[in-house]
């Protein structure tokens, strides 16, 4: 049933071609498309339509502009959905979130009963002791907090967000929105407007419904606009945030648009804001302006016996409106003496609506069970503005509309940085100081006469021009208000009794903020955190005002000593869902990714890149593919993909000395055709990084990085390139080239199939580096030892990386090759006592404690970090990283990396890296130590899983092959593989 | 000289999209994907094109400037200023002394550039470029880069830039084709795959598909 | 019910006492002068009271009571860092914490989560067992646990975390806790007033006269205050502090950015981190989702919000949580983190006589603050720098004595 | 997101940018005492004002000098090292 539909209206949102059935709370329910399904339900009588945070108490439509939160559903899909601005859906079933047993029987009702135990920041004050009921009450507490329930069905949604540009951005299509759009489009400028509702227009399509004039003003803007080809109008389009250099978060249903705008012109109108008096909060009080909405937009009659209470003459407007939809109105009550014009009251005079001047409203007086109202107590008010309760009377009535005043919507102000102040006239606060290139029109400026609005507007859009370089004529000097204040300056009306609610989202009352100031809490924003006003999901936008003024009067200041908070994006809340979009995550894959893929690799990540850690064969274990991967090595042959280490190359004149003072080790001598360890410390003499210098020519070298290390490493390369003002040239070609290492006794008997290098002993030794031709790739060779076999780092341009390895993989078949990776190389490494930085070190580690004193040339003139070794060095080592064993016949849980080394009660020490050696068979490891646990054979605790302890000794490293024999011997095709 | 066959780095991303493979440079480089009067309807809406298999290379030092006016090439004037290489090509002023070039799907500029079978003079140094280069091409391209780069492309100065494109550090060039617009995109062969298939999910949502090389070099593919 | 809440119903009028006072005006001069009315600065008052007996004490606060870094935090209390000092000194932390609402008689909504650091690497992983070893030799609930046991305790995770970086295990740390920040700087504004310390709010110092390498008095726009002794104990604004006394610190000052969502019925109990997505995320008992990231990249003095965090932050709260899509972020807000090399505090004397540092708390300072203010007021009424605080002293970077707290603390709030 | 201009490739959104702290004067390792170095190492100029900062543009590669106020977070120059030529 359609009780409270009304006849068209000129300018309504609904199509009454197309009527929806959906379910509330159970029960079905019709209305039009383009309903929201707080209209619909008002249409079909439905009063209650949520119930408050803390007390559950009733609550109905209150702004009809987004703010009633206390009017939220969840629809089975989502949740917190706000019913005063989602159009109703087809087939949708809608059920009031935060509520136990229902909208009706809510068995949380109750609580409103105990509230006199619950006063401002009860629950500071109780529960806590003893310590462990505690737990008990705040399950208790959080089940009664929180709105909506989550979905964990939901799947993520991946919606795509994107860039856009303009030089001008209206936020708001009202009057002074759409006529600053207007003159800033004259210049030339291109300009996008945006409005949250449906539909442009602001108040030109609800306040102004029936005014004609206002009408004709309203289609002779749409119409230029219309005939402009660079302005364009988003609606339901919200501008959720404004930052730095007018960066601004647009949303709508589908995306967050991250849009660069030349200026932005706020014109977002005003907030209606509401008067404090008992039950002001219950189903059928509400702002005026949500009741022209209900009417103008949704042709849905308000209520059927009304009483205004105005401050201003929008609130007679706003009565007229009432009138004309049919509303008996049992009265006018009207805060000031006398209304700005007798005009005003004419019309009212003629129907017989008794208007009571410098009256309030004292008290709305409800239905059984709260879930409507049935009349209201007036009272008059002296000229204090304090309510003469001996001379209240009563009327009936069935609604209240409240029209007491507006605050600007100055929320991006505030968030780019502007200041607002509250003028003492006015009674509202105005923009004192707005950030560059942002300017405000309209209401906002405290502009409230449609013609005074257009003016305003014309001159923000003229300014904004400018301040693009669009526009060098004059800029109009800004209008003002002119008149008496459409706002008062204390719509409050304090009852001893019963509730007067500030803030309808948390259930603040009067009362709450007087007694937190007795508290102590006597600064607003000391009173927001502990009375939570403002707090909720509308942000104080109805409520921060009012808490203002109470806080003011209580504490006998201004207002503007009073000061405010500090309003944050976003302006209205927004989905993780929006915000995230694609969410994009780069990844690095090597030229030969997919021949990992094809032998069944198992990936692991390093940095951006993925990198395969073992290749298990069927049915085979972790462990037990590693550990035959690492047998392969060091019995035959096998192929591992080293693309991902960090290659860059350093040229010029200066590129030894550049090497030099880059890292410790000397490289000004090195003879081309060779390759030495590098190792890099920072400033303060901590290692992190190292690779190896591979000299192609007298002014080239061929540098690599770790894999991780490698793009800060060469943008490190580059600024101290700029500051010793070094002639290199450098490049970082990490993923230019692919790499891969080829390591094992077969290696070279392999390698001499493809390529013209002659890799014999005397021609290529262990450390050389050569390039040629692999596979018919350009290649460069390297004879490198971290897995401590023979063997042959090859690079290649990126694009050969998968035809190059595909012939060594077929040329090596006879010899049984099996590709490797990362988990084994880790063993072959460590069985090599070759540390990984990172791993074997941490941020404070020294090259001393890392026993890396070797590659340390203290006696060149200069490297980054030798002064802070110059200071480490007179100072006592305090741990030293040794290689240890465990013993062969060790038959206990094997220590992991970061178990700690233990003395008495001590921590001495860790295990950076260990793992059982097939080669050596037995555990061994590397690990920091104490400085006195550092000599060779010395005995050490490690702290196992289990609190069991096993004890280490320190041994030599390299652990295996301490001579390195094996990298320089070679070994012939084996027999079975010639057969 | 190389005899290796080279491959794309977006390779099997491509494969799997069964393409119609030819040669270009020694490299199996995608052909066609559908019907060629498809695919040049495409590059005028929205198309996604690998063309990593042209021959490039990247050109650094204090002479190198030098070095290529003496290969007969005119140097581009400024840093982000290029010039089209005789017989196909670009040669692009990246940096003060650096040089990025991109040839055809024939001639070998590049590789005389690059001082392949000869020896560079002092002061200057080539480096390989084996970018995965693509070509978004289309006037619905704009939509494409609107959801992965922060740069405004409309703007008519727009020429080559580097930036940001789906969180990939690219080298991005403006080059329309009989009125189309027609976007270079070049970046780090490691991240060819992921930006591929970035691309060319969005470009999909957006009515586009991937193109074969012919659209933009009709007779060259063999 | 509580008795405690019948006696609200039971009076007719509101009879709460206030909290604390606001004083006329500041005398001529205090034993000691304690600038930050924030969490560590209250803290310090309320020790130097309780613990000292010294009480002619002024808080100097330019703003209001926990304005700063203590009302913008989100609230997590734990102790499962990496070194020693680290792991000893937020223990004793987590125990006052533990006792404080009963201690300062206000419920601070001490609530035990349990929190977890989710490892996507095996490098992160090798890092937490490092933690988990280091705190359990000290004697702090800590272990490394697999994706399958953090599905037990917190089923709504996606272990796969979007594809893009599973989760390897994760470090456990039971004690985990969240509190009502705000409320603890109340509890000890109210207990230091109590004892007869002075909170000056809206109070800002301008200055601080040094003679002879000694503190003598501090500068403030509401006049000059004879003392000895001053705690600087203001986070952010501590480079500001240190220029007055010449003091150079290895201090920088970058944002670190947070925010919430609206109120949900609970979903989440434990407080779930991730350091290598930079999120952390846990539901206050409001309902909320509190969530923050990774610092801001670079130095800035000042507050402001950026759409790019939130932005990133929402993204890796997706790979976490993919159903919560829908759900909206409600506000966002910043502090100023004062980041120290070796992620550790700075604390205790100084070379200025009389003049004490709390600072460098980085993203770390919450959690600290009850055994901050035990230990700088012992450090103040002795002179000595208290037992658990003597690594943190400014000396160690000229001696070359970091504390390696960076594995612990990057994101690890 | 703020803008940044690169001297190289003009006004960017500052993700495409990180940062690389202020630009800082070494004191000569030679004879700078251990003290002074140590200052040097380790402690910055922490307080709020008008700082000259390393950035670098990462799709180009190019390090430049930035003068910013680190209050206002205001970008007043840009320039390359050395360059003490201005770009708006």
């Amino acid at each position: 049933m359609i009780r409270d539909r009304l006849p068209p209206q000129p300018r309504e949102w609904i199509d009454r071609g197309r009527t929806i059935d959906f379910q509330f709370e159970g029960g079905s329910c019709t209305g039009f498309a383009g309903d929201c399904i707080s209209s619909a339900l008002w249409a079909s009588g439905v009063r209650m339509l949520g119930r408050s945070f803390k007390y559950h108490r009733p609550r109905g439509i209150y702004s009809l502009a987004n703010h009633d939160v206390n009017d939220v559903v969840e629809d089975g899909v989502t949740t917190n959905i706000r019913a005063d601005v989602t159009q109703i859906c087809s087939g949708a079933s809608y059920q009031a979130v935060n509520t136990f047993g229902g909208l009706k029987k809510d068995s949380a009702r109750h609580i409103e009963h105990l509230s006199r135990m619950l006063p401002v920041g009860f629950y500071y004050k109780a529960f806590h002791t003893p310590r462990k009921l505690f737990p008990y009450w705040e399950r208790k507490m959080r089940a009664m907090a929180g709105l909506g329930a989550i979905n964990p069905k939901l799947p993520r949604a991946r919606t795509p967000k994107d860039y856009d540009f303009c030089d001008v951005l209206v936020v708001g299509a009202g009057p002074a929105g759409l006529s600053a759009s207007i003159a800033a489009a004259e210049t030339g400028a291109s300009v996008l407007v945006v409005d949250e509702n449906l539909h442009p227009g602001g108040t030109l399509g609800y306040q102004w419904n029936s005014d004609a004039s206002a009408a004709r003003r309203f289609a002779q803007l749409m119409g230029k606009i219309s005939s402009m080809p660079n302005v364009w109008i988003r609606t339901a389009t919200e501008a959720a945030g404004l930052y730095a250099d007018n960066w601004v978060a647009l949303i709508d249903s589908v995306r967050l648009t991250k849009l660069r705008a030349g200026a932005v012109i706020v014109a977002a109108g005003c907030f209606e804001q509401p008067a404090v008096f008992k039950n002001n909060d219950l189903p059928g009080v509400m702002l005026a302006s949500a009741a022209q909405r209900l009417i103008a937009r949704y042709a849905v009659k308000p209520f059927q016996r009304g009483i205004v209470l105005v401050a201003n003459s929008d609130g007679y407007c706003a009565a007229q409106d009432l009138l004309r939809a049919g509303v008996q109105l049992a009265a006018i009550v009207d805060l000031r003496k006398s209304p700005e014009s007798p005009e005003l009251v004419q019309p009212f005079n003629a129907a017989r609506v008794p208007i009571f001047q410098q009256h309030a409203i004292y008290q709305a007086r409800h239905a059984s069970g709260k879930q409507g109202i049935i009349g209201a107590v007036i009272c008059p008010i002296d000229d204090a503005g304090k309510t003469v309760t001996e001379r209240a009377f009563k009327l009936e009535c069935d609604g209240i509309a409240v029209s007491v005043g507006w605050m600007p919507a100055d929320g991006l102000i505030n968030q780019a940085g502007g200041k607002m102040k509250y003028s003492e006239q006015l009674h509202q606060y105005l923009p004192e100081s707005l950030p560059e290139k942002v300017f405000a029109a309209g209401r906002v400026n405290g502009v409230y006469h449609l013609e005074a609005q257009l003016a305003d507007g014309r001159r923000a859009g003229l300014a904004a021009a400018a301040a693009v370089g669009r526009n060098n004529g004059p800029v109009p000097e800004q209008a003002r208000h002119e008149g008496p204040s459409p706002n008062h300056p204390y719509p409050v009306f304090p009852h001893p009794k019963g509730k007067a609610f500030v803030d309808l989202d948390e259930d603040v009352q009067y009362k709450d903020i007087v007694n937190a100031v007795q508290e102590g809490f006597d600064s607003i924003e000391l009173i927001k955190r502990y009375t939570t006003i403002g707090m909720g999901p509308s942000q104080g936008k109805l409520a921060n005002m009012n808490g203002v003024r109470i806080l003011a009067k209580t504490r006998h200041q201004t207002v503007t000593q009073t000061g405010t908070t500090t309003s944050r994006p976003f302006y209205h809340p927004v989905p993780f869902g929006h915000l995230a979009g694609r969410s994009f995550h780069p990844h690095r894959l090597t030229a030969m990714h997919s021949r990992h893929q094809k032998a069944g690799a198992q990936f692991m990540p390093a940095g951006a890149w993925h990198r395969p850690a073992y290749y298990p064969a069927a049915g085979q274990g972790r462990d037990d593919a590693i550990l035959a991967e690492v047998k392969t090595v060091r019995q035959g042959v096998g192929l591992i993909d080293v693309g991902t280490l960090g290659k860059i190359e350093v040229c010029g004149p200066d590129a030894a000395e550049f090497l030099e003072r880059l890292y410790t080790g000397r490289f000004a001598k090195m003879r081309p055709g060779t390759t030495r360890y590098l190792l890099m410390c920072d400033e303060s003499g901590v290692v992190i990084d190292d690779g190896v210098a591979g000299r192609l020519a007298e002014d080239r070298f061929y540098v690599t990085a770790t894999t991780t290390g490698a793009d800060a490493v060469y943008r490190e390369m580059q600024r101290w390139a700029i500051i010793w003002g070094s002639s290199v040239t450098l490049a970082n070609v990490t993923g230019q080239y692919a790499a891969m290492n080829l390591a094992g006794p077969y290696s070279r008997s392999i390698l001499a199939n493809l390529t013209d290098i002659k890799l014999d002993q005397d021609a290529f030794p262990y450390l050389g580096i050569r390039e040629g031709v692999v596979a018919g790739a350009p290649a460069r060779l390297m004879r490198v030892g971290f897995v401590g076999e023979l063997g042959y780092e090859i690079h290649v341009p990126s694009q050969f990386g998968g035809h190059v390895w595909d012939r060594i993989m077929q040329q090596g078949a006879g010899f049984g090759i099996k590709p490797f990776g990362v988990e084994a190389q880790r063993i072959l490494r460590l069985e090599k006592g070759h540390i990984i930085i990172g791993q074997d070190t941490d941020g404070l580690s020294s090259p001393y404690e890392a026993g890396m004193d070797w590659a340390v040339k203290m006696d060149k003139p200069f490297f980054v970090g030798q002064r802070s070794l110059q200071i480490i060095q007179k100072r006592p080592l305090q741990r030293a990283l040794v290689g240890f064993t465990l013993p062969t016949d060790y038959a206990g849980p094997i220590p992991k990396e970061c178990h700690l080394v233990i003395r008495g009660d001590q921590i001495t020490g860790r295990v950076t890296s260990v793992a059982f050696s097939p080669s050596l068979n037995r555990v061994l490891g590397l690990a920091y130590v104490a400085k006195d646990q550092s000599g060779l054979g010395t005995k050490f605790t490690i702290r196992v899983d289990g609190r069991k302890e096993v004890e280490a000794e320190v041994v030599k490293t390299p652990f295996y092959d301490p001579d390195s024999r094996r990298q320089s011997e070679t070994v012939e095709k084996p027999r079975e593989a010639a057969a | 000289m190389t005899t290796a066959s080279r491959q794309s780095p977006m390779h099997d991303a491509l494969e799997h999209l069964h393409p119609r493979w030819g040669q270009v440079n020694g490299m199996s480089a995608v052909a066609s994907f559908a019907d060629p009067q498809h695919e040049s309807a495409l590059c005028r809406t929205l198309a996604l094109a690998d063309v990593s298999a042209l021959p490039r290379t990247l050109l650094k030092g204090p002479q190198a400037a030098a070095w290529i006016q003496r290969q007969g090439l005119s140097v581009p004037p400024k840093i982000y200023a290029h010039e089209a290489i005789p017989g196909g090509g670009l040669l692009i002023r990246t940096g003060a002394a650096e040089f990025f070039a991109e040839g055809a799907v024939s001639g070998d500029a590049v590789e005389r550039l690059a001082g392949e079978g000869a020896t560079l003079p002092d002061g200057v140094y080539s480096f390989p470029r084996q970018d995965a280069a693509m070509l978004l091409s289309g006037e619905k391209s704009f939509d494409v880069l609107a959801q992965t780069c922060g740069y405004n492309f409309r703007q008519p100065e727009m020429d080559f830039i580097m930036s940001r494109i789906a969180g990939v550090s690219c080298s991005i060039l403006r080059e329309d084709r009989d009125r189309a617009p027609l976007f270079h995109i070049w970046c780090d062969a490691s991240y060819g795959t992921y930006l591929w298939e970035t691309l060319l999910e969005i470009s999909r949502e957006a009515g586009g598909d991937a193109v074969g090389m012919s659209c933009f070099f009709p007779t060259a593919i063999k | 019910m509580p008795y405690r809440l019948l006696r609200f119903a039971l009076s007719n009028q509101y009879r709460e006492p206030r909290m604390f006072h606001t004083p006329e005006r500041l005398k001529k001069s205090y034993d000691m002068v304690i600038i930050g009315g924030g969490g560590h600065g209250l803290a310090a008052a309320y020790h130097l009271a309780k613990d000292h007996g010294i009480n002619d004490v002024a808080v100097l606060e330019k703003g209001y009571l926990g304005g700063g870094n203590t009302g913008r935090n989100t609230a997590i209390v734990r102790s499962n860092y990496l070194t020693p000092e680290g792991v000893r000194f937020y223990d004793e932390s987590l125990k006052l914490f533990q006792e404080l609402s009963a201690d300062l008689d206000l419920n601070l909504f001490y609530s035990e989560r349990g929190h977890f650091t989710l490892a996507h690497t095996d490098a992160s992983l090798r890092t937490m067992r490092w933690r988990a070893e280091v705190n359990k030799h000290m004697g702090v609930d800590s272990e490394v646990i697999t994706p399958e046991e953090i599905k037990r305790i917190c089923p709504y995770i996606d272990l796969e975390c979007g594809g893009d970086a599973p989760i390897a295990g994760a470090l456990f740390h039971p004690p985990g806790a969240v509190i009502r920040h705000d409320a603890v700087a109340w509890g000890y504004a109210r207990e230091a007033d109590r004892r007869g310390i002075e909170i000056h709010q809206q109070t800002r110092v301008t200055g601080i006269e040094t003679t002879d390498g000694g503190v003598v008095g501090v500068h403030t726009d509401k006049g000059f205050i004879e003392t000895k002794k001053v705690l600087s104990a203001v986070a952010g604004y501590t480079p500001r502090i240190t220029q007055m006394v010449g003091l150079k610190t290895p201090l920088v000052i970058q944002p670190l950015q947070a925010c919430v969502t609206e109120p949900l019925k609970p979903w989440l109990d434990n407080i779930v981190v991730s350091a290598s997505l930079h999120v952390y995320i846990s539901q206050s008992s409001r309902g909320e989702l509190v969530m923050g990231a990774a610092l801001d990249p670079y130095e800035l003095h000042s507050q402001r919000s950026t759409l790019d965090f939130v932005e990133g932050l929402s993204g890796h709260v997706l790979d976490l949580f993919p159903f919560l899509s829908d759900v909206k972020v409600n506000r966002q807000w910043a502090g100023m983190s004062d980041m120290t090399p070796d992620f550790s505090p700075i604390m205790g004397t100084t070379p200025i006589e009389g003049f004490y540092l709390d600072t460098g708390w980085g993203t770390w300072g919450f959690k600290a603050t009850p055994i901050s203010g035990k230990t700088m007021a012992h450090t103040m009424a002795t002179g000595e720098d208290h037992d658990l605080i003597k690594p943190f002293n400014l000396a160690r970077f000229e001696n070359y004595e970091l504390v390696g707290e960076k594995g612990a603390a990057s994101v690890g709030h | 997101m703020k803008l940044l201009r690169c001297p190289i490739n003009g006004l960017r959104p500052l993700q495409e940018f990180s940062y690389g702290g202020e630009v800082r004067e070494s004191p000569d390792p030679a004879s700078a005492a251990d003290k002074q170095w140590a200052h040097y190492v380790f402690n910055r100029e922490g307080e709020p004002g008008v700082k000259r900062e390393w950035w670098y543009h990462i799709a180009s590669g190019t390090w430049f000098i930035a003068e910013r106020d680190n209050v206002k977070d205001i970008f007043l120059k840009t320039y390359l090292y050395g360059s003490g030529e201005q770009t708006q």
